[in-house]
């Protein structure tokens, strides 16, 4: 764990690659290869954020698009007002602001609802935070003014000292950092005293609870800053797509999230990115062949579950544990 | 000597049934206290309400003289009170030292250098490895949990508890599924620790709870039907019938 | 209020109660014997619509149809127990969750590919196609009120098959102790498999009935699936008491939520808010009810005795 | 891995030198969900259309290349990004869906490519998000609407009851109905739409009903078409609760109703700038040869389509194949230099067709299959409401 094993080599070569092989293909005159990287990274931005509630505290949420949706109506919402006049309050392109409500906003639902949803267990946790997820959907549904049903595009991206987003290889390299950033966070997060205690308790809840941690409060404090965490890969995803719409945070997506994470490997440091890379390129790669590729994609699925332990990690560095 | 527990008219049931049937109980600072009963007594069930899993339906228990009848689990345990389970409760998938490791830390206090990596403070491994040491697995801290036998996860279990600083251990069958070497290793090693603190047992093995209780309450469907010193309880008159009666 | 549309959209709560109870029903079934998460239970109901219109086309009669397209679910059933489910019951329910989230995709693009993207429609039998005037200006689908009766026949035929058979003592033997019902010498992979093939039935039931209304088209199971699960955790997993009552309070709620609440809304904001706002909020109800009810009892109205 | 790398970057290489010597068509439409009925008709007409010019736009090969939006706004902004990022495409044309074209709108004007909407006519790229580079060979969504207001206004009809799908079409469509119908609505239901559409209208039939109203008008496109029709006629809302609707009953869902034997539908009427049944040689040869490739007529989807791609000949044409000028492709398509499957139309200053719209009801033609035939004409040269809200420069 501390110093470099096969798994540290592996993670450094693979984020190596993420990081040269759009670049690249972007000097080589080819924009869509960054943008299908950038996306990747937004989204692994996502998935590492799952992976500390899913990965190392074994709960597993079934509503972590909500938190991508928030991140980017928290961009799309101020620039609309920019545009069109109305709640002066919040109209703005800054960057600064639309990131920390994203951050902020995302946090407060996740410790909400967490506090709710913790409560339960098992497959009653699975479906009360699909629940609120759908609420969340419902909600922005319901909000004409915000396009409702058709979306909301956003015109213009988020104004950030030191970096434009409107230049796509900017744009990239800071979802690449934030990824960066995001790991790292989570990686210091599960080796503190708190992440052994997060470990502990998807282990053995009840052994947590007799050595006299509350380990209801430590989920708690977990769920939102994955929520956090999710929410501004949500505000990096409007930035990227320019538009937003309820649809984002529909189940299906949420379902995908945990797909790319246990695609990769749980709680392991590069799994969630390696899901969401081969998540995202082999979903391109089908979609161009044939409108069928739901079929052989949802076939690799299955077979992934069925016979590749540790998703992909696992088969990379062998079972770690 | 005062009571360190005392438990008065505790009752629980489920469905009906009454598991705890109006349980009074004191256990004194520093004894060794064991709980026998014939299986299905409800012996488990008490160990669940004194340690918190499960609310009581009535009665109270007072720990070190405050009332703890309705307090969570996780509190009890900051208290001062730990249990050891029946069916081992570990978490596999750590190695053994993370185990005690996370025992020690939950008495720690609070570190404002939150964010350092738990494996590298050195006063909390030390001091489990101290505790493994005791225990006699010394030279297992490093594997991983899932690989070690049931008897080394039995003596995990109380390394655990050792770990936690508890004043009271309530140790709910430590020698269950031990064989007859293990078993004796296990009566050696609570003998030795017997004195230094509060222990609560519940035990199957009569050969092991004579040897090694000051005094020995006896429970049968729910309800406490004797308390005393070993050779009082052999003597009981109730107690040989509740026994023999139902063998 | 209008006390005719009332008692209409009661009855509309009620048909949409029942079809939800049916694909719950299996569906608890499923999780309750089987701990299995099934989110592709959906594709059953889709399937079984499918079937359905096929047969309709090849027989020229709905019902006998019907008939003959309830086993052929039920075989579906068995082959996807028999064949993939089965190698899942010892992995948790992550791997469920996932397996069968790609088990939808695969179902969905064979229907697409067998029937064409296109949906299909089930004609009924002139003697169900007409309307039936219940009360005096009250005047409902005759097919819909088919849908209740048979909805509450299943319901009825189930509770006996769960509390007075043989089967139903195994089901409920094995649901709180899978070891014990090994134990007497019971097949438990044959039990397994035929409650598989039961709830497989159900959602197939269910799917058959709804396909006259809307139609058989490609992805109706999901919309169906999230909503069933709902039911069975509102009504606690593993219930059928619990799936009926959870059935019908959702039915209820989502129907007169539908029709009413923008109503309502309009007494407290300007109407063109009210009906954009209205749907969303009804969309919604249901799983505020969800969480209300799990904020206050964490497994559900009807908590299976013993886990 | 390194062989990965080296495999990839070849790749990239062999695409970048783009051969000019052909026309590159981007074609976003819905082939997957159950929506993928209407994609696949259009996706028939483009091809066909190709077809009849033989493969070739002048001197240049035609590319067609299609893309599934799958039935969402972001999934067909990524579909359009591929292709207008990579595939380089020097049209972008196709969009069933209102919401999918105005979010992918801004990719293909930002990118400076030439966008022509098939079908969608959301009122906001007729009015101020108009652009010189966007042409629509359908209409705005509000005008075949207005149509239905005039024909009930004309039916002597005082009050009606509106339903429609919650999405920017459906609103249109609505708005155009409440523009031009002078008698009063009596309630109004807009229902969830998407890939997980409501479908069960009961409770919002049992309202309909239940308002008095004299007749019902509806907008349910592509396969809630089918569902609606059959609870209206299991309602037995037919004498009741007259229906008038648009974009409601096609060539896409006709053949499913006949098939179920819903007679109701014959002679119910609705709106639409085309029929299969308008009388000029490009619509005879367009019909006439769908039918004989596919078996069934072609939908007004699948007109439009193939006029797309006329249109996009035409302009390729008037500028000899020079796809670098646009300002000559533009005047060439504004001019409408092409035969129309719809008979002649001209553009208006927001590039909205200025065409005509029929009342058409739907009978058995002499095969006895289930068509549609003109009636009357409600509009002739009709000008959308928005075009007065468009500033182009």
């Amino acid at each position: 764990m501390i110093g470099f094993g096969k798994s540290s080599w592996v993670t450094l070569a693979i984020m190596a690659i993420l990081l040269v092989l759009p670049m690249v293909f972007y000097w080589n005159g080819n924009t869509f290869y960054l943008s299908l990287a950038t996306r990747l990274t937004i989204l692994a931005i996502a998935a590492v954020s799952l992976n500390l509630v899913l990965g190392y505290g074994g709960l597993i949420s079934f509503g972590h698009a909500a938190y991508i949706g928030f991140g980017a109506y928290a961009v799309g919402i101020p620039t609309y007002h920019v545009f069109y006049g109305g709640a002066e309050g919040i109209a703005t392109t800054n960057g600064l602001f639309q990131f920390g409500v994203a951050v902020g906003i995302s946090a407060l639902f996740a410790l909400i609802t967490g506090a709710i949803s913790l409560r339960t267990k098992g497959v009653y946790f699975i479906m009360i935070t699909m629940a609120f997820a759908q609420m969340a959907y419902y909600m922005f549904l319901s909000i004409e003014e915000y396009g409702g049903d058709d979306g909301l595009v956003i015109e213009v991206r988020s104004k950030l000292p030191l970096v434009d987003l409107d230049n796509p290889m900017e744009l990239f390299v800071l979802s690449y950092v934030s990824l960066v950033v995001a790991m790292l966070m989570v990686r210091t997060i599960i080796h503190s005293r708190f992440g052994m205690v997060l470990q502990g308790a998807k282990g053995n809840n009840e052994r947590m609870v007799t050595l006299g941690y509350n380990s209801y409060l430590y989920r708690l404090v977990a769920f939102t800053i994955s929520g956090a965490m999710c929410g501004f890969a949500g505000a990096l995803m409007g930035n990227f797509s320019s538009f937003i719409s309820p649809e984002m945070m529909a189940w299906s997506r949420s379902g995908e999230l945990m797909f790319m994470v246990i695609l990769g490997g749980t709680a392991t440091t590069l799994g969630p990115v390696l899901g969401s890379a081969v998540f995202i390129v082999v979903e391109e790669f089908m979609s161009s062949y044939t409108v069928y590729w739901h079929l052989p994609f949802g076939l690799m699925l299955i077979g992934i579950v069925l016979f590749v332990r540790g998703g992909l990690m696992g088969l990379l560095v062998g079972k770690g544990r | 000597m005062a009571a360190l527990l005392e438990v008065r008219n505790l009752c629980k049931s489920f469905g009906g049934v009454a598991a705890t049937d109006g349980v009074d109980l004191d256990v004194l600072t520093g004894e060794l206290h064991a709980i026998i009963g014939p299986n299905g007594a409800g012996k488990t069930t008490l160990i669940t309400q004194l340690s918190g899993a499960q609310k009581p339906d009535s009665g109270r228990i007072r720990f070190k003289g405050h009332g703890i009848t309705r307090m969570p689990a996780y509190t009890r345990a900051k208290a001062g009170i730990t249990r050891s389970f029946q069916i081992t409760s570990l978490v596999l998938d750590m190695s053994v030292l993370d185990n005690v490791a996370l025992a020690v830390q939950a008495h720690d206090g609070h570190s404002f250098r939150f964010l350092k990596p738990a494996r590298k403070i050195a006063h909390i491994r030390d001091t489990a490895r101290d505790w493994l040491q005791q225990v006699g697995l010394g030279d297992r801290v490093d594997a991983p949990t899932s690989e070690l036998s049931h008897g080394e996860h039995r003596l995990m279990e109380i390394a655990i508890a050792l770990a936690s600083g508890a004043e009271l251990m309530l140790l709910d069958e430590p020698m269950a599924g031990l064989g007859p070497d293990e078993s004796a290793r296990m009566v050696t090693f609570l003998k030795g620790i017997k004195g230094t603190k509060t222990i609560l047992l519940i035990e199957h093995d009569m050969d092991a709870v004579f040897a090694l209780a000051d005094r020995i309450s006896v429970l049968v469907y729910g309800k406490i039907i004797a308390t005393g010193t070993p050779d009082e309880i052999r003597a009981n008159a109730d107690v040989r019938h509740a026994y023999l009666g139902e063998e | 209020m209008d006390y005719g549309l009332l008692f209409i959209q009661t009855l509309n709560g009620l048909q949409l109660g029942l079809l939800l109870f049916l694909v719950a029903s299996g569906l608890t079934l499923v999780f309750g014997i089987l701990d299995f998460v099934n989110l592709a239970h959906g594709s059953l109901y889709m399937l079984g619509a499918f079937i359905c219109a096929s047969l309709t086309y090849l027989t020229g009669n709905f019902l006998i149809a019907v008939v003959l397209a309830l086993p052929a679910t039920g075989a579906l059933g068995y082959l996807l127990e028999r064949f993939l489910v089965r190698s899942l019951y010892t992995r948790d329910h992550l791997d469920h969750v996932l397996a069968t989230f790609g088990l939808i995709l695969v179902l969905d693009t064979l229907t697409h590919l067998i029937w064409g993207p296109a949906g299909i429609a089930i004609p009924l039998p002139d003697w169900l196609d007409g309307q039936v005037e219940v009360l005096s200006g009250v005047v409902v689908p005759t097919f819909r009120l088919l849908i209740i009766a048979v909805g509450l026949a299943t319901a009825a035929g189930l509770f006996w098959l769960v509390n007075y058979t043989r089967l139903g003592m195994l089901i409920r033997a094995g649901a709180s102790n899978r070891t014990m019902v090994a134990a007497l010498g019971i097949d438990i992979q044959t039990l397994f498999a035929l409650v598989f093939a039961l709830g497989a039935m159900l959602a197939g039931l269910a799917g058959m009935l709804v396909a006259p209304i809307t139609e058989a088209s490609i992805g109706m199971g999901n919309n169906i699936i999230i909503t069933a699960f709902v039911v069975i955790i509102v009504g606690g997993i593993g219930s059928m008491k619990g799936a009926f009552v959870g059935a019908l309070l959702i039915g209820l709620i989502d129907t007169l939520g539908r029709s009413f609440i923008d109503d309502l809304f309009k007494l407290f904001v300007e109407s063109n808010t009210a009906e954009t706002a209205g749907p969303a909020v009804s969309g919604m109800l249901i799983y505020i009810l969800m969480a209300a009810i799990l904020a206050v009892r964490p497994q559900g109205l009807f908590p299976p005795k013993v886990r | 891995m390194k062989r990965l790398i080296t495999a990839a970057l070849a790749a990239t290489m062999l695409t970048t030198p783009a051969l000019a010597a052909e026309v590159k068509i981007g074609f976003v439409t819905t082939l997957s969900t159950g929506a993928a009925i209407i994609g696949n008709d259009m996706k028939a007409a483009a091809e066909l259309a190709v077809e009849h010019m033989g493969g070739k736009m002048g001197d240049l090969d035609v590319n067609l290349i299609f893309a599934d939006d799958g039935f969402k706004p972001e999934t067909g902004k990524q579909a359009t990004d591929k292709l207008v990022q990579q595939d380089n495409v020097d049209f972008v044309t196709g969009y069933i869906w209102s919401h999918i074209l105005l979010a992918s709108r801004k990719s293909v004007l930002d990118a400076g490519k030439f966008l022509i909407s098939a079908n969608a006519g959301p009122s906001q790229v007729a009015g101020p998000l108009c652009h010189k580079n966007f042409f629509s060979t359908s209409w705005q969504n509000d005008s075949t609407t207005m149509a239905v207001g005039e024909v009930l206004n004309q039916k002597g009809v005082k009050s009606i009851y509106i339903m429609a799908p919650n999405y920017a079409a459906g609103k249109d469509m609505v708005a155009g109905v409440e523009r031009t119908f002078k008698g009063t609505i009596l309630g109004k239901d807009m229902t969830k739409w998407g890939a997980d559409a409501q479908l069960d209208f009961s409770a919002e039939l049992a309202k309909a009903k239940a308002s008095g109203a004299e007749a019902l008008f509806v907008f349910y496109p592509g396969a809630a078409a089918g569902a609606f029709i059959k609870q209206y006629h299991q309602a037995g809302l037919k004498d009741v609760l007259p229906l008038y609707s648009a974009f409601t009953v096609d060539a896409l869902s006709l053949p499913k109703l006949q098939a179920a034997n819903f007679e109701s539908v014959l002679g119910s009427v609705f709106t639409q700038e085309w029929d299969p049944s308008l009388d000029n040689p490009a619509n005879k040869k367009f019909v006439a040869d769908f039918k004989a490739k596919h078996g069934t007529y072609p939908s007004f989807y699948a007109a439009q389509s193939y006029d797309a791609m006329f249109l996009i000949k035409s302009a390729v044409e008037a500028v000899n194949g020079d796809l670098t000028n646009m300002d000559g492709m533009r005047d060439a398509m504004r001019a409408v230099k092409y035969d129309s499957v719809r008979g002649p139309y001209t553009y208006g200053v927001n590039h909205m067709p200025i065409e005509n719209f029929y009342e058409r009801e739907v009978v058995a033609d002499a095969d006895g299959v289930w068509t549609t035939r003109v009636v009357s004409t409600v509009y002739t040269n009709h000008v959308d409401p928005y075009a007065t809200e468009c500033n182009m420069e």
